[in-house]
């Protein structure tokens, strides 16, 4: 019966994909995109990789679909130019890719290097327990280092684009005219959404959870505040700015604080590993939490007046 | 028992497809955002069920995470997705 | 030895202070940190001089496991020459960036995000590692090719990012099956695993495609024109003269340490051919521009077309001549960032002056900038390897290693390519030293002036003391 | 034929559609989804490949997080600089690309 | 206790293939999102009965309870969006005879 599942859960997912690519309306596309993200959710499931089950349902149904919805109802017309017209030579060759891929993914030689024992064996020295964590915020915590300076850029750029323009008013509703059930219902989920955005935080060192799928949640509410016109930016446009390189402030001050001890780059001190990443992480979470939220809210076009 | 469990896994991610073709058919953009809220729906099932049968209990907060989240998705298209243009298929 | 990170501490630290700092005197702040990172490089370069080539596990975690930064003869001279050239664009971008009150205030943290994320590439010897620090340096150069926010400039903004994220995308997928077939993913441990099999091929020829479009080599590179072209001078700058090559330099290094014997001769031929085609159609293209930055930008990619001859001149050849192609290449991935970086200094002091962007609008410059052109001048002098200035030797070097491997097409690829960089830098000089033309000029700070002159001097004092980088590009152990 | 292999190949094919998507529709958004399911792809096979006939490994499913959050940095800023561009220009399309 | 855990499980599986065929079947809007709301609160609801005998500790199950809740509470409000937004497209939008002529042919 597994196997039913899953070459279902496989073919639905090249439905979904199929369904993406060849709609004439855009719309549709991001909704079969949106179900393209869920459908993947299942599939790191049945992978055994909770964690990047989490991270894709929190980012690809909590935020990528949102973006896209939000892009789509700030373009005008969904008619677009007809696709190119030679179209047989591309298909030729991405069939040939594809044949090639999965006939090298048969052909493999065995592998002489096995990472998990290496990581198992030191999983006790690296503070936490759940070894993707241990990996991503001790082992290779350098591509971790990069990739928030990556989240951290790209929210420079957008704030970059947004300065350009001449402070706009931002033309939206008041606090009289939200939403009666919507502003309800908002403001009694979003302190669920904080805790469990804390909680997957805290469960991240034990088991499957962590930095990125809290900060995706943490963003997530944010953004529904948003959308139920709770004006949230307005408060702290200055804290904001801190808060979005505060995670990567901390993270790379602990990275180099502790050179001085001696111990190379991103060394923690053995004793108190645990508590170093957890610090980081939440640290991290809040940032990443604002960083993807700020994404969301510096994007152009919102001058559109919501007609409510 | 997990043959069991598997069999329900099955049954709802076969409904679950279906709804696919809601979204492709659907005439006008309300009635693809209702199938995405209910693939949501279906998804937190499809995994509460899955954390029985693959005995893995982190899957239950996969499913919490997916029951918060998916609604942030419709709010989204309400507020902010307005497609005028709804071409009959 | 904790110089290595100090040189991702220092940019990345300076890069969150003017970002959250904005009240402070941004130039000054980046110039003194900048001098700190070129301190750090020449301490980095003479301990590696005596000690050899050296690595560095962050965290100390043991290669596989962790990430290592390896700091060779070739990473440590890149890392001088990415200090050097940014030195001197921070300089320039004081003064230029006087007339650009708007994107003053974010050029900073992405101009530190993007040497950061140089300063990785050159570091890392870790393949994922790798593909993070192509990510943060798209991302950065984007945001920087946007800046100005105009229309142009995020439409060359849009087509860089689309072209760099397919890139990516190409080099993670080859990095995929990779670590399916190996389980590592550190380069060192790589070269002693790698076998000519199908997995292996494919990875390698679609990381070479995804590296071939972010080093916009001829088929691939029509997303570099408008974005060099189109970008502020010190950007245009920093890009040219140092982004584009990183992706060369990964491929460089893939294929000398790990793949050297899996390249069949056919495939380097192809990538040699490759190369030849952008000399002569990206001078060709130069040739025909009207606007004096697009021409230069175009430029680029016919100079890039160089690099591309490392491959048919080492692969499958004698020792000797691969050693020549090598040193010949490094060389010249040197001389030409020191000169493409002093020419499109020159080049914007020139369009602000003149106000206006067409190669017949600088008629008659000649009079009136002296030495903007005169940088100008010595630039396209190593461009077109001329026998004083360091292109020169690197072009020498690899005649020397086509004639020695009997590949004489490549050759005659050389000289013509020197002809017709030749054409349009002549161009330019013929329509600046028209005699009746009187342009009328804005007032523009020395400064400018100065630092394209140094960086062209550099480039020509390259010529003289060629010795000193080359004999330190020791080789990749591999091919010794 | 085991599970991590079957979600491997459907990466493959995932990833040789999307390429086809990128070149021949010219609509920037809908490269972007052409852009994020080929990332999708890619990943799968990064573990489905890593785990086929192996234990199940946390290194290629720390990279796959690693690159999602990547991957979410690169189609954000893409967006903000499209829709940017969408504002100036009102196209949906790069100038020279629709023949 | 096995037998009720198939009951209410099966029950479960029940109301989300009628939900699903309701959303598939149905002429138009408004009865499409009484479909998709069965299969929320009671197929859901149903489901998660049938689990809670099976779960290892307590947390565990009130983990799931609080899933349905909030999965309650969110279809409630998404309906309500979803019909408000449609009314507010198309005022005359209410499923009378002309109507659903109308719909049946595409």
């Amino acid at each position: 019966m597994q196997f039913a599942f899953d070459s279902m859960l496989g073919l639905g997912l090249l439905a979904c994909a199929a369904g993406v690519f060849w709609s004439r309306d855009l719309f549709r596309s991001v909704v079969m995109f949106i179900a393209f993200g869920l459908l993947l959710a299942l599939t790191w499931v049945r992978l055994e990789a909770p964690d990047l089950a989490l991270a894709e349902a929190a980012i690809g149904a909590g935020l990528t679909g949102v973006l896209l919805l939000d892009a789509i109802g700030h373009l005008r017309q969904h008619k677009e130019h007809s696709p190119r017209n030679h179209w047989l030579l591309p298909l030729l060759c991405c069939i040939a890719l594809a044949l090639l891929l999965i006939l090298s993914l048969n052909a493999r030689p065995e592998a002489s290097i096995s990472l998990p024992e290496l990581v198992a064996e030191s999983l006790p020295e690296s503070g936490v327990e759940h070894p993707i964590t241990a990996v991503l915020l001790n082992f290779r915590s350098y591509d971790t280092l990069l990739e928030i300076a990556v989240l951290l850029v790209a929210a420079v750029v957008a704030m970059a684009l947004n300065d350009g323009l001449a402070a706009t008013a931002r033309t939206s509703a008041e606090q009289s005219s939200r939403d009666p059930v919507l502003a309800g219902f908002t403001s009694r989920l979003a302190p669920v959404i904080l805790l469990i955005a804390v909680y997957v935080l805290w469960a991240g060192s034990y088991m499957p959870g962590g930095a990125f799928q809290g900060g995706a949640i943490l963003a997530a509410g944010l953004v529904l505040l948003k959308l139920a016109d709770f004006h949230i930016e307005r408060y702290a446009e200055s804290l904001l700015r801190l808060g979005l390189a505060l995670g990567f402030l901390v993270f790379l001050a602990v990275a180099t604080s502790v050179m001085i001890g001696g111990r190379p780059f991103l060394t923690y001190p053995e004793a108190f590993a645990g508590q170093f990443i957890l610090f980081i992480e939440a640290v991290l979470t809040f940032s990443i939490g604002l960083i993807l939220f700020s994404l969301f809210n510096q994007s152009p076009g919102q001058e559109v007046p919501h007609d409510n | 028992m997990t043959a069991f469990w598997w069999t329900v896994a099955a049954l709802l991610l076969v409904t679950l497809l279906a709804g696919l073709i809601r979204i492709w058919r659907g005439p006008n953009p309300a009635d693809r955002m209702l199938a995405a809220q209910l693939f949501g729906t279906t998804g937190v099932a499809i995994l509460l069920v899955l954390a029985q049968a693959m005995q893995t209990p982190a899957l239950n907060d996969v499913a919490l995470v997916l029951a918060l989240l998916a609604v942030v998705a419709m709010v989204a298209f309400v507020r902010r997705a307005r497609p005028e243009t709804e071409e009959p298929e | 030895m904790n110089l290595i990170p100090l040189l991702l501490v220092i940019p990345l630290a300076w890069a969150l202070l003017s970002l959250l700092l904005p009240r402070l005197p941004l130039g000054l702040l980046a110039l003194a940190g900048i001098v700190l990172q070129l301190g750090t490089a020449a301490m980095l370069w003479n301990d590696v001089q005596i000690h050899g080539a050296s690595r560095y596990a962050i965290g100390d975690w043991v290669a596989p496991l962790g990430i290592t930064l390896v700091a060779d003869g070739l990473t440590v001279t890149l890392l001088a020459m990415t200090a050097l050239i940014a030195v001197v664009c921070a300089f320039y971008a004081i003064f230029y960036l006087r007339a650009y009150e708007k994107e003053r205030r974010y050029f900073w943290p992405l101009f530190w995000f993007l040497l950061a994320a140089l300063n990785g590439i050159w570091l890392a010897g870790d393949l994922f590692n790798l593909y993070v620090g192509l990510e943060l340096v798209t991302l950065a150069a984007v945001g920087m090719v946007t800046l100005s926010g105009e229309r142009h400039a995020l439409a060359a903004g849009l087509r860089y990012l689309y072209a760099a994220l397919l890139g990516s995308l190409a080099y993670l997928l080859g990095v995929a099956l990779l670590y399916g077939a190996y389980g590592t993913l550190d380069l060192g441990q790589l070269s002693s695993l790698l076998e000519a099999n199908l997995i292996t091929q494919l990875a390698l020829a679609l990381m070479t495609f995804g590296l071939l479009m972010k080093t916009a080599v001829f088929p691939l590179h029509s997303w570099l024109p408008p974005a060099h072209g189109g970008a502020l001078a010190p950007v245009s700058a920093i890009l040219s003269a140092l982004v584009v090559k990183s992706s060369f330099y990964i491929l460089a290094r893939i294929w000398m340490d790990a793949g050297n014997a899996l390249m069949p001769v056919s495939a380097a031929q192809l990538l040699g051919a490759l190369g030849a085609l952008a000399i002569i159609w990206g001078g060709w293209q130069a040739f025909r521009q009207s606007e004096i930055k697009m021409l230069v930008a175009y430029s680029t990619v016919a100079q890039l077309g160089y690099l591309m001859l490392l491959f048919p001149l080492a692969i499958g050849q004698s020792q000797q001549s691969a050693i020549l192609a090598w040193q010949g290449t490094m060389l010249h991935l040197l001389s030409h960032g020191f000169a493409k970086a002093a020419m499109f200094l020159a080049v914007g002091t020139l369009v602000l002056a003149v106000g206006k962007k067409r190669v017949v609008d600088m008629a008659g410059i000649s009079a009136k900038m002296p030495l903007a052109l005169f940088a100008f001048g010595l630039a396209s002098v190593s461009l077109m390897g001329l026998p004083p200035s360091g292109g020169f030797n690197a072009k020498w070097l690899l005649m020397q290693s086509a004639i020695q491997s009997g590949q004489w097409h490549w050759v005659a690829v050389l000289l013509a390519g020197s002809l017709i960089t030749a054409s349009y830098v002549f161009r330019v000089f013929s329509v600046s030293f028209q005699k009746d033309a009187d342009p009328q000029i804005r007032p523009t700070h020395p400064a400018l002036d100065l630092s394209a002159l140094l960086l062209a001097a550099i480039a020509i004092a390259l010529g003289f003391g060629a010795a000193i980088p080359v004999e330190l590009l020791t080789l990749p152990e591999e091919m010794l | 034929m085991t599970t991590d292999f079957w979600f491997a190949c459907i990466g493959a094919v995932l990833i040789a559609m999307a390429l086809f998507t990128f070149i021949r529709h010219t609509h920037l958004l809908r490269r972007i989804l052409a852009f994020n399911i080929m990332g999708s792809g890619v990943f799968l096979i990064l573990v489905g490949l890593a785990q086929h006939q192996r234990q199940t490994d946390p290194v290629p499913q720390a990279l796959v997080l690693t690159g999602i959050v990547v991957a979410v940095a690169a189609t954000a800023l893409a967006l903000i600089i499209f829709r940017r561009f969408y504002q100036l220009s009102g196209r949906t399309e790069l100038d020279e690309d629709q023949q | 206790m096995i037998y009720l855990q198939y009951l209410l499980v099966g029950a479960g599986c029940l109301f989300f293939i009628v939900g699903t065929l309701g959303l598939l079947r149905f002429p138009d809007t408004f009865t499409r999102i009484h479909a998709i709301t069965k299969a929320d609160n009671l197929g859901l609801g149903l489901l998660m009965l049938g689990l809670l005998p099976s779960t290892q500790s307590v947390p565990q199950a009130l983990k799931l309870v609080l899933i349905w809740l909030l999965v309650l509470a969110a279809s409630a409000t998404a309906s309500y969006l979803i019909a408000h937004y449609v009314k507010a497209k198309s005022p005359d939008a209410l499923p009378h005879a002309a109507e659903t002529a109308s719909e049946e042919q595409d």
